[in-house]
């Protein structure tokens, strides 16, 4: 069929045309996906870390858990934020259903346990003589972290760029805490879904091409980044 | 599973999220030993599907969209079988005054108010309705308090009612969202309101591989006497959602 | 067990650590300040885990490790300070995945030191292991022997107090065991560095420590362990001995019963060239393999059924004209056989 | 809010009631995420595998397009299978479209980038001396990989189980190309965003429960699997 | 290079090898079928890289390897069928992370050998190296000489033609040392497998090879690498010397300059209790400090201002009556020092 390469078309097209819904719609995805992962990093890479790296009564537990938890449906997350947030919710009063804030919380939600999990099968593989030598030498437990980190710096950045890839690409959380507002709410994914209801399929396509696009722009730098720090 | 006679339907969330199909299409079912499959989606979806020869039938209510659907000759036999009707909800405290049963009245005082409004946004038979009633003024609904969720129906009332805005919405969700949602029905009874429901057969010149008898036998069915009663039927709420109109 | 002197800069009461099958046992042992210690012992006999304990990287099952003389508690902070006064090198080192200054570095910018000071130190410490213009070299890609010397650079330009040091020697060429030998011998003179090594060179241990120390079985033993058998006690007569080979057997005084392990402290052999009478009951016949000498003191290694070692002075050695190839006999009291 | 509490409730007089439809959509759910990743870690783990052990030219280009697609949408992923297998598309005479087949291709392409992904990172950073040692006992090049893989199984058990997390997750493209039909192709994501769009809310969170209950029974077999296979 | 007999097992045509600033550059060299082979040399001169490439893991740059006459090429399937041929002890073997007894029996395993000889033979090869019941021991638990141990009963299980050990004895006990020593030969007397190990143990080397092979910077050099200096050419009235330490000089001929390694072979240098009138240019003295013995050749360790070994019959050694602190002058011609 054609759509494939009408979409490619339209996905030149809108970039080139760069009109402002576009750009709306690309930076609430960008906005939204890089807080969420940011901060998922934040919490997940030095938990999972302490669970990789700990004995304690539970870890196997908690690995299990954490496994489970990846296959954290959007809709259930969605779900779940929403009936905290909803006007009818604990904290409805602060009024934060339909804003990106909510999007965030949300989607952040679904990238902790990836983040999390990911960074446990890193380190948990790692030498063990890597955190005796940190020891050796005199450091403190987060000097011990962060040399451990660089030494998995590959894993680690595949751990959160696995985080980032699925709350960017998901679509149930933003429909859900977001709404689909038009510049407002509205980033590509849920873009996407709006066109394709309306059997834009070509549409929707084309402008799943901008995403990957810019997630591929995106790994570039983060893999030139890497290297550079290597 | 193989030997099964399956017809493939197109139709709108919202229809199948009244529930109607569950009672309508088992007796058809076991008079011709054939499985209905519904895919509920939008719309401009479904006549989509349809177009692309992906389904057998569809079952839609946009009325312009249906024409235009079969004077491409994407589809073949179009029926009237019901329709019902759409409501304008908004907040208890009304604060753009619109109580009434002139829809298009009250979406111009909207307008005027600059009261939030929550549009679906989505090309579906709800948005072409509503973008109709506007146009009868020449409105461009545009601006901050007009919100476009391009989402389903009941998304929309939830989103509609979190802000404490006006929508336009089929009764038949309305009913289902009951209870949860605060918002109430404001603008009602209007002639123009009326949403009327067709149902195509996908043109088997275009797809010879369609099952076009059996969904010429669903067609059939779904106007028949005994189909149209159930429809006349079918309450939701203690409501009657649906008016039978395939003999009108 | 040692000679107890007032302050021990490292000391231990009861340790037990127990894996699966293996248990080190230490009553009491002590580490005195600018000593070096040299600790030999069979494989699995327990000394890395030795060092691994004293070193803080490891806590014990039960006992108490004392630095000059105040206990280290189970407290992170408390053992990160005194850990800091030590460095440590792995009996296989593993080198960080960047260069090789990044390496030696390491211990002193977790430490916040100055970076001027870093920067020469640690050229310092790559010209003691002469390394000069490894700067920066990948360090996981170097020779393994590299690896070991890159190691004991990052160790030692940490400057520490006490010196950890598993197997410092091991895949190191020929010509730089002189340098690390001689690397160590300064440190611990110029900087009153305690230094505790493992080797399983006897030779090496003896030349370069002031004190030896052997593991046996998780068992601290004083001395080498040269001259270390295992066999049956076998009985009769009132005469007890262990059967080391069909051949061989060795008179002891023990209450012990079944497989044992004996001792025969190398400075306890009495070597002459005719049998000797005397109250010893211990007389075997046997032909020098091997001499060495160091500091007036020879190492005579003879061949006895197995392999002996005996201690002697220069003085007597020269005086009895032994010459390798010479056959000699050695006596020792059954006393001397220390069984366990 | 008690959507929570109602939920649970819900969920447990689901299961207790154990009503037939609830089989099918469980039954279509794991069928289908079942087959998808199995098939996902066929190609996958060894694909990574010869990524990450393999010196080549552009092997920085895979790695970064494979975790540029982690970010693939499932929205995009049914647009272009459908665009594939609609009756209008270059093989739409099969028939595939809506049967729980179109749903594992899509499940499958959706799976394969991180199984991959998370496979090369896994091996990537593993002792260099495991693969020597191998090839020193004689190992050919499959006993190669599979004791790396065995060595490095864990890490692999993550892979391939965010693999599966993110199928059995996914509603897009299960909703594109299954089509939701009752009996089916409904699966329980697909149920639950259809008692979600109803406006069900609690028995939306229900099924969510059900199938985080699914999800959780799995990795302990799983988990009780790896332990014994160590 | 080497002597060549018609049929090498295993030989090396112009092979080099690069790394960033090091090469192993070898124009010719023969492995025989049943002999045992000593690699020395120092660290990072290519020891290793060396094995890796023989044992096929590693490709060299250029060059061509031959088994029995036959080019390996770059075929998988070629490769791994004279592979099989070999076996290979790392310098640090990895151990799977799973049983001692897995680890054994891998290598057959991946040849499908049938399953009840698999644990004979595992059974064996354990108690060859003296770890009998650690067949159910987490390998990775095991201490480093126990390591050591099941990498090369891991690599000796499978019998093979040709057998590569990169310095086994690394961490070893004393007692083992021996176990292993004993091993290696008896597996070459018994199977007639051909080893080839590298070790910086020149007396092992000598000990237990039939011929010792060093290798300096990339070069291959005939025999062990004792006496190896480094320092730079000085030339003087049509004299040239190389200046070891400040007191040390040793005259050369050779065309370089600045700084060389050379080389003396130990059976090159005459030792004497006075100095002696002879055309050699090189006298110095020094004084005996180790002396060994081994099928009647003497090995004779000096201090004069640097070590020097001399290897002499046991026969003029007892007839110069030489012992340990002796006095004595070494002689060496300046054709005998090799210059690179
Ligand atoms: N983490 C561990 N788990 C179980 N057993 C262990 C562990 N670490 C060491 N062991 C066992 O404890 C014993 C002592 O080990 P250790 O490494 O201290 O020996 P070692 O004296 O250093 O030996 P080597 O000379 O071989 O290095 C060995 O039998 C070893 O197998
Ligand atoms: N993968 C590599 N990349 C770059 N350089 C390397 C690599 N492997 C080895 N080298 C370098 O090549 C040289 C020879 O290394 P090799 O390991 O063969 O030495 P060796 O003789 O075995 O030394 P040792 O006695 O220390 O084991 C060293 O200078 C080393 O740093
Ligand atoms: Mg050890
Ligand atoms: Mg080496």
């Amino acid at each position: 069929m054609n759509y494939m390469l009408e979409a490619l078309v339209n996905a030149v097209k809108m970039i080139v045309g760069f009109n402002p819904e576009l750009l709306s719609i690309v930076s609430v995805s960008l906005k939204v996906s890089f807080i969420s992962t940011t901060l998922a990093a934040i919490v997940g890479v030095p938990l999972g870390f302490s669970i990789a790296i700990r004995d304690f009564w539970g870890k196997r537990g908690i690995i299990i858990l954490l496994n489970t938890l990846l296959a954290l449906p959007t809709v259930v997350v969605g779900l779940f934020i929403y009936s905290l947030i909803s006007r009818s919710g604990p904290i409805g009063r602060i009024g934060l259903l339909y804003t990106p804030a909510a999007m965030v919380a949300g989607q952040f939600i679904l990238a902790l346990p990836i983040v999390t999990a990911l960074t446990v099968s890193a380190i948990q593989g790692m030498d063990k003589r890597i955190r005796k030598t940190a020891l050796t030498l005199g450091a403190n437990n987060l000097q011990t972290v962060s040399i451990l980190i660089s030494e998995r710096k590959f894993a680690i950045f595949s751990a959160i760029i696995a985080g980032f890839g699925r709350v960017f690409a998901e679509v149930g959380v933003s429909m859900m805490l977001g709404g689909n507002i038009k510049g407002y709410t509205r980033n590509i994914t849920t873009a996407i879904a709006f066109e394709a209801g309306k059997g834009e399929f070509s549409l929707g396509l084309a402008l799943g091409i901008i995403l990957l696009s810019i997630a591929l722009s995106i790994n570039i730098l983060v893999s030139y980044f890497q290297k550079k720090t290597v | 599973r193989a030997e099964q006679i399956r017809i493939r339907m197109a139709t709108t969330t919202s229809t199948e999220n009244s529930g109607l199909l569950n009672e309508l299409f088992p007796p058809f079912e076991k008079m011709f030993s054939v499985k209905v499959d519904v895919i509920a989606v939008g719309t401009g979806k479904a006549l989509k599907l349809g177009e692309n020869g992906d389904v057998d039938v569809v079952f839609v209510h946009a009325r312009k969209a249906e024409d235009n659907f079969v004077e491409e000759g994407f589809g073949v036999n179009r029926r009237d079988v019901m329709y019902n009707d759409f409501v304008i909800v908004g907040p208890e405290d009304d604060p753009a005054f619109i109580r009434g049963n002139d829809g298009v009245e009250a979406l111009t005082k909207i307008f005027y108010n600059k009261s939030f409004f929550v549009s679906r946004g989505d090309e579906s038979g709800t948005h072409k309705k509503e973008k109709e009633l506007w146009k009868i003024k020449d409105i461009e609904p545009e601006g901050k308090w007009y919100l476009e969720t391009g989402q389903g129906m009941g998304a929309t009332l939830q989103l509609a009612d979190e802000k404490q805005a006006y929508t336009l919405i089929d009764r038949g969700t309305y009913i289902a969202y009951k209870g949860k949602v605060n918002l109430v029905i404001l603008c009602e009874g209007d002639k123009r309101l009326f949403n009327p429901y067709g149902i195509i057969a996908v043109n088997p010149k275009r797809h010879p591989h369609t099952n076009y008898i059996h969904a010429m036998a669903l067609i059939g069915w779904v106007t028949s006497p005994e189909g149209q009663e159930i429809i006349g039927d079918f309450k939701k709420g203690g409501k009657v959602l649906f008016h039978p109109n395939a003999y009108e | 067990m040692l000679s107890q002197t007032p302050n021990p800069i490292l000391s231990i009461e009861n340790l037990k650590k127990s894996f699966n099958g293996f248990t080190l046992a230490i009553p009491h042992l002590e580490f005195h300040k600018g000593k070096i210690y040299g600790l030999t012992g069979p494989n699995g006999s327990g000394k890395t885990t030795l060092l691994s304990i004293l070193n803080l990287l490891e806590k014990p099952d039960s006992g108490k490790i004392f630095y000059r003389g105040e206990v280290i508690s189970s407290k992170q902070s408390q053992r990160l300070n005194i850990r800091r006064k030590m460095a440590m090198v792995l009996e296989n080192p593993y080198l960080f995945n960047s260069s090789v200054i990044q390496n030696i570095t390491y211990g002193l910018k977790v430490r916040s030191r100055d970076k001027k000071s870093i920067q020469k130190r640690a050229a310092k410490a790559l010209e003691l292991v002469n390394l000069s213009g490894f700067e920066e070299r990948k360090a996981n890609e170097l020779s393994r022997g590299e690896t070991q010397r890159v190691g004991i650079a990052r160790a030692i330009v940490l400057n520490p107090e006490i010196l950890f040091l598993d197997e410092p020697f091991t895949n190191i060429d020929k010509a730089h065991i002189g340098v690390i030998e001689k690397l160590i011998r300064n440190i611990n003179r110029e900087r009153n560095t305690t230094i505790i090594f493992t080797s399983h060179d006897l030779f090496q241990a003896f030349r370069l420590s002031d004190e030896v120390l052997s593991i046996v079985n998780g068992k601290i033993v004083r001395g080498s362990i040269e001259n270390l058998f295992t066999g049956d006690i076998k009985e009769k007569d009132n005469l007890q001995w262990v059967q080391i080979t069909p051949s061989l057997k060795i008179t002891v005084a023990t209450k012990m019963k079944g497989n044992v392990h004996i001792l025969i402290p190398p400075e306890d052999i009495i070597l002459s060239r005719k049998p000797f009478q005397s109250s010893a009951r211990n007389v075997l016949k046997g032909i020098i393999k091997k001499v060495e000498i160091e500091n007036d003191i020879v190492r005579v290694g003879c061949d006895a059924g197995q392999e002996f070692v005996s201690l002697i002075t220069k003085a007597s050695f020269n005086r009895m004209k032994l010459s390798i190839g010479s056959p000699i006999f050695l006596t020792f009291k059954t006393t001397s056989v220390k069984v366990f």
